[in-house]
């Protein structure tokens, strides 16, 4: 992983645009300098868009979209609770609290290669700047996604150009052998024998396990960038712990991103 | 703007240059945004506690939000000593304020070994004995029986010179009479209080929504029990009491010190603002100067 | 929409054709928004506490909204028993639900006489022990005092063929303790519980917010804790279990059942939602129908 | 005191309009036909523009204007809390919980004459009403307003037209002895020996002494519209009530308007 440089700053940011992608889904666009400028791909925030006597705890979200220049960022969120009911509310110059940039981002192969990124749902929201990145330094993009519904399959119009291949299965409508997206992932490695520098996944346990069992038969290096419920964000209160092979570890400080092999996936 | 209010406060021994420290386990002093300057005008530093040995603590998931505040089951995943020597107490020696080691153990024995231990250290200003932390069966145990309780601390204050700071269980019938005991059996400080036992349940799942099924309940929502426990107990206890739970705020703090309180701790609130300590402390002196208090022991215990 | 989902309930010898009920002091049947059809199509109806003779009650103020629910210091100003005979009792001799009578008392000699003489109507279902009002010093000490506890209801049961149903207080170190004894005395239902005892204080008039200084806390603040005690008592206690505090949905309703409560009662959400009760009876019947259990009674402690 | 001949309904309503009058004051106008047609003066409504889980319990307001026709009904209140700040935020068509009409209203004299009507700050809201109906049945109406500000002075403009004489002070810049409008009243009556039918007042217990004393004088009817902390509004809970001279009283159930010589009013 790479480990972010500075550590976390609490700043307030100031929305510049919140909109309906689709169904539940919102794209907010926050200004936020200081954090933009520092943020990393798989990195994330803690945020607030209420008072503490409102609700307790701030929300954590990935950056979907990093413009340190312009010292922006957006978020990608699905509508599913109390929090994200009255993010969905905002409005264009409306105050946001934040603790960021938290955690530690991906870290891209050495080599110039093939990566794969395999994410269902909102988990394309974590794995988008991956691929900005990952196309810039020259890589070959490989995007499998994955969704409950058709018109909720995100990202195909990110991802699409940054992308030489794209593959999509949908729980309603699914192509490929028991409706895995990372089934077309097996089938790249077993009949084209397509290497891969890195997978990265996103959003679904079931994927990872899968990956998981790819990865022991094509030896790729994989990360998975996990979620957790959240006090603090920034390692202070040991809650967000998940079980690894060296124990439990802080999502928000060792994680959200581990390389695969080390995360015990059952439950 | 502020005139010169006072605001330092003695806990017995242990002398604070403001009455506003974190609580313990909501605050790491390797994982905290504010820097060196923000951390020398707070009151105390205190550590998340430490045991003996190693603990591991809970299975995720350890955090759950509830309506006003929070549950959590983290159940005490403390570095062992050795790991606090080498790693944790070299960061502290940088600070100028006093500086609070909270303490777990699983029996009378085990705490009395560590309370030795870090008696050799100069730098540690008193030492702060979690006897309720409700993760742990033995913890719930020195909390809610009162003849554990007077021993323990007893047998604690035979091992170490350092300022002993009893944080109270609030699940109990009678708190005053808790604090009375850890009075009498030695204690320098009552701190009120640890977390409240709860539990909520995912009807969809229909699971406990904590890995470790219960967990302590803080913030806002149990703030007034806090409130009333420390009013009871200040009424017959004579050794200073440090008021925590559900402080978000000046206003909240103020009603800690007006009950009786001579310190408070601020836990959770610090999730959701970082600086929320820094901003109480400077409320507090807003306040006094407001009504023309000329320091915060002015204030403390003043509705009877 | 909904199948004939059972939503049907026996408390031991109480019928109830579903678990809902106000809790009783958060509904007064001369007060109430609901109409006749509306109420009977509770689960039971209940009275505000009675006493033997008029009680007049605290000083004002008595209420003080918390983060989460609210604090009230009323103190049970209670009708005395021939009021109640005269203009309540005849009021509720028009509903088809059981009916269940509060009684606050001084004593236990006094709790006696008032529920001997209660035993004489026909109409009243049940008697229900307010043994832990927490304004009343007295009432503190039934509900927190086991020994007392346990002989107020033995004695009560010799004078009474009613159902009697023991309302705890949550002020204990050990709530499975009180309701064994409760049940060991001849308890028929544990109700599980009053209010915690709480301070709320004014920092700009340096007064109490409360005339009566402490109050109880109602409301989902303190829901948490009162789904760990019912999971507890739960576990040993053979008697029905009925869940009150901080009930403002059906998702919080569900929570008591799965810890094992059989019925709940929904005290101060009444008051911001005079049709929560009804919202709640329909609210549980979708979720029976949803995960495809028969009866209400499919829930009942389905969390160990 | 008029009792209500309704028991109080549980309904939503719907914004018509809110807007700043001036300062923290506000004035919401609120469609609720099934509230408004039995509205009467000096009743009030248990109101909530939240949820449980934001705000736990509703607030009390009086009818400043009441619209039995229209189906409408218009609140005058002053930020002074969390309800009011939420309340202050409403918009056209925002929708509220409502519990009324609660409490009962005013009486006025069987006799056509003078009456006179006392308010301090926001009291006024309570009395408007009254003056409409009492204007309407041909009553002379005096009103005696008292602010702690000039620019709060509420009311000359919508009390002016209806009131034969009107009297106002303010701390800031009061006129009339030791600074209480009631002092004009007292000049009234001590020197043109005016005769008052009723006096009404609310918004004020320092005032509605200094009217006890000169009505044990005067004996003129005196009533006074009281506020408590309130759980239910309906009278369920016993959480709102005053001392009188027979014990406590409900300010939701037996008032909020009680003979100004049957309430107890020192503190
Ligand atoms: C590192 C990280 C990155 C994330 N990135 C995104 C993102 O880019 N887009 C997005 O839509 N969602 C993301 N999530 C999930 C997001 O945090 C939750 O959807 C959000 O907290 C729900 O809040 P709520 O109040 O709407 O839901 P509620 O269910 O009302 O929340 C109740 C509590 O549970 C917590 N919680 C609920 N769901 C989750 C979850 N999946 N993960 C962690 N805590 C949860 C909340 O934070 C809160 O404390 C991320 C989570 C983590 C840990
Ligand atoms: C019968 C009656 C009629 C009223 N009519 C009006 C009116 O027409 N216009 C107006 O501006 N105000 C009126 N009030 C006062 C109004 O109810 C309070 O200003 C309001 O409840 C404040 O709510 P908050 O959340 O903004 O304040 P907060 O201080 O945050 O409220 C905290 C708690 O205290 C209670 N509370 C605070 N102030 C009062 C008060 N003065 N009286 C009763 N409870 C209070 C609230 O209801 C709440 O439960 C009336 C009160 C009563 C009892
Ligand atoms: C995540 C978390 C971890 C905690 N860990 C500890 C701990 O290790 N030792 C301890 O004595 N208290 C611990 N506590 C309790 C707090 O110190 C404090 O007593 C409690 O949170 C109430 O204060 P608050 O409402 O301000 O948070 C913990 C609390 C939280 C929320
Ligand atoms: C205003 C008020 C008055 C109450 N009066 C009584 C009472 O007379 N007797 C009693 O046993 N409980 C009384 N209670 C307690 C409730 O019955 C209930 O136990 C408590 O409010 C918790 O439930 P809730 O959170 O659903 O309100 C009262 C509660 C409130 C809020
Ligand atoms: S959220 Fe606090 S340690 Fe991770
Ligand atoms: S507010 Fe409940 S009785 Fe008046």
């Amino acid at each position: 992983m790479k480990s972010a440089e500075n550590k976390p700053l609490f700043v307030t940011g100031k929305v510049l645009e919140n909109r309906n992608i689709n169904g539940d889904y919102f794209e907010i666009v926050i200004e936020a300098p200081d954090i933009a400028r520092n943020a990393r791909p798989g990195q994330f925030v803690m945020l607030s868009r209420w008072n503490i006597n409102n609700l307790f705890l701030k929300r954590p979200f990935s950056f979907y979209q990093i413009d340190a220049e312009q010292g922006r960022f957006a978020i990608l969120y699905k509508k599913i609770g109390k929090g994200t009911e009255i993010l969905s509310q905002s409005k264009k110059a409306d105050q946001v609290e934040l603790i960021g940039s938290c955690g530690n981002g991906f870290s891209l192969p050495e080599n110039v290669g093939k990566i794969a990124l395999v994410a269902r749902g909102i988990g394309v929201a974590t794995l988008l700047p991956l691929a900005i990145e990952g196309k810039k330094k020259g890589l070959e993009i490989y995007s499998f996604l994955s969704a409950r519904e058709k018109n909720l399959l995100l990202g195909p119009d990110k991802l699409g150009p940054l992308s030489s291949h794209i593959f999509y299965t949908t729980d309603d409508d699914w192509k490929g052998t028991d409706g895995k997206v990372t089934f077309f992932l097996e089938e790249l490695l077993k009949n084209n024998r397509t290497d891969f520098e890195a997978v990265y996944v996103c959003g679904s346990k079931r994927l990872a396990r899968h990956i998981r069992e790819l990865q022991k038969e094509y030896h790729f290096a994989a990360y998975i960038s996990l979620e957790e419920r959240m006090g603090c964000g920034i390692g202070a209160c040991k809650g967000c712990v998940i079980n690894t092979i060296y124990g439990y570890q802080r999502v928000c400080k060792e994680g959200p991103v581990f390389p695969l092999e080390e995360v015990i996936l059952n439950e | 703007m502020n005139n010169k209010v006072d605001l330092s406060i003695n806990l017995g021994n242990l002398q604070l240059k403001n009455p506003v420290m974190p609580a313990s386990g909501t605050f790491d002093i390797r994982d905290t945004i504010l820097n060196k300057e923000q951390l020398n005008s707070l009151g105390a530093i205190i550590t998340k506690s430490i045991a003996s040995h190693k603990r591991l603590g809970n299975p995720g998931p350890r955090i759950w939000e509830t309506e006003a505040g929070m549950m959590n089951a983290v159940g005490i995943p403390a570095e062992g000593f050795e790991y606090f020597k080498e790693n944790i107490l070299p960061l502290l020696e940088d600070f100028c304020v006093p500086i609070i080691v909270s303490m777990v153990g699983d029996s009378i024995t085990d705490f009395c070994q560590l309370a030795k231990k870090l008696d050799n250290f100069e730098k540690i200003s008193a030492l702060e004995i979690n006897l309720s932390c409700p993760n742990l069966n033995d913890g719930l145990y020195f909390g809610t029986n009162k003849d554990v309780l007077g021993d323990l601390i007893y047998q604690l204050k035979k091992n170490t010179g350092k300022v002993v700071m009893a944080k109270l269980s609030p699940n109990v019938t009678d708190i005053t009479e808790m604090a009375l005991t850890a009075e009498e059996a030695g204690a320098d400080i009552i701190i009120i209080a640890n977390t409240f036992l709860g539990m909520a349940i995912d009807s969809e799942k229909l699971i406990p929504r904590l890995g470790n099924k219960v967990g302590g309940i803080s913030g806002p929502g149990i703030r007034p029990i806090i409130v009333r426990m420390i009013w009871e107990a200040s009424q017959r206890v004579k050794i200073p009491i440090v008021g925590v739970g559900g402080i978000t705020s000046t206003r909240d703090a103020l009603e800690m010190f007006l009950a009786g309180a001579s310190a408070v701790q601020v836990g959770s609130a610090n999730f959701s603002n970082p600086y929320v300590m820094l901003n109480i402390i400077e409320g507090i002196a807003g306040y006094l100067n407001k009504k023309k208090y000329k320091s915060v022991k002015d204030i403390v215990g003043l509705i009877k």
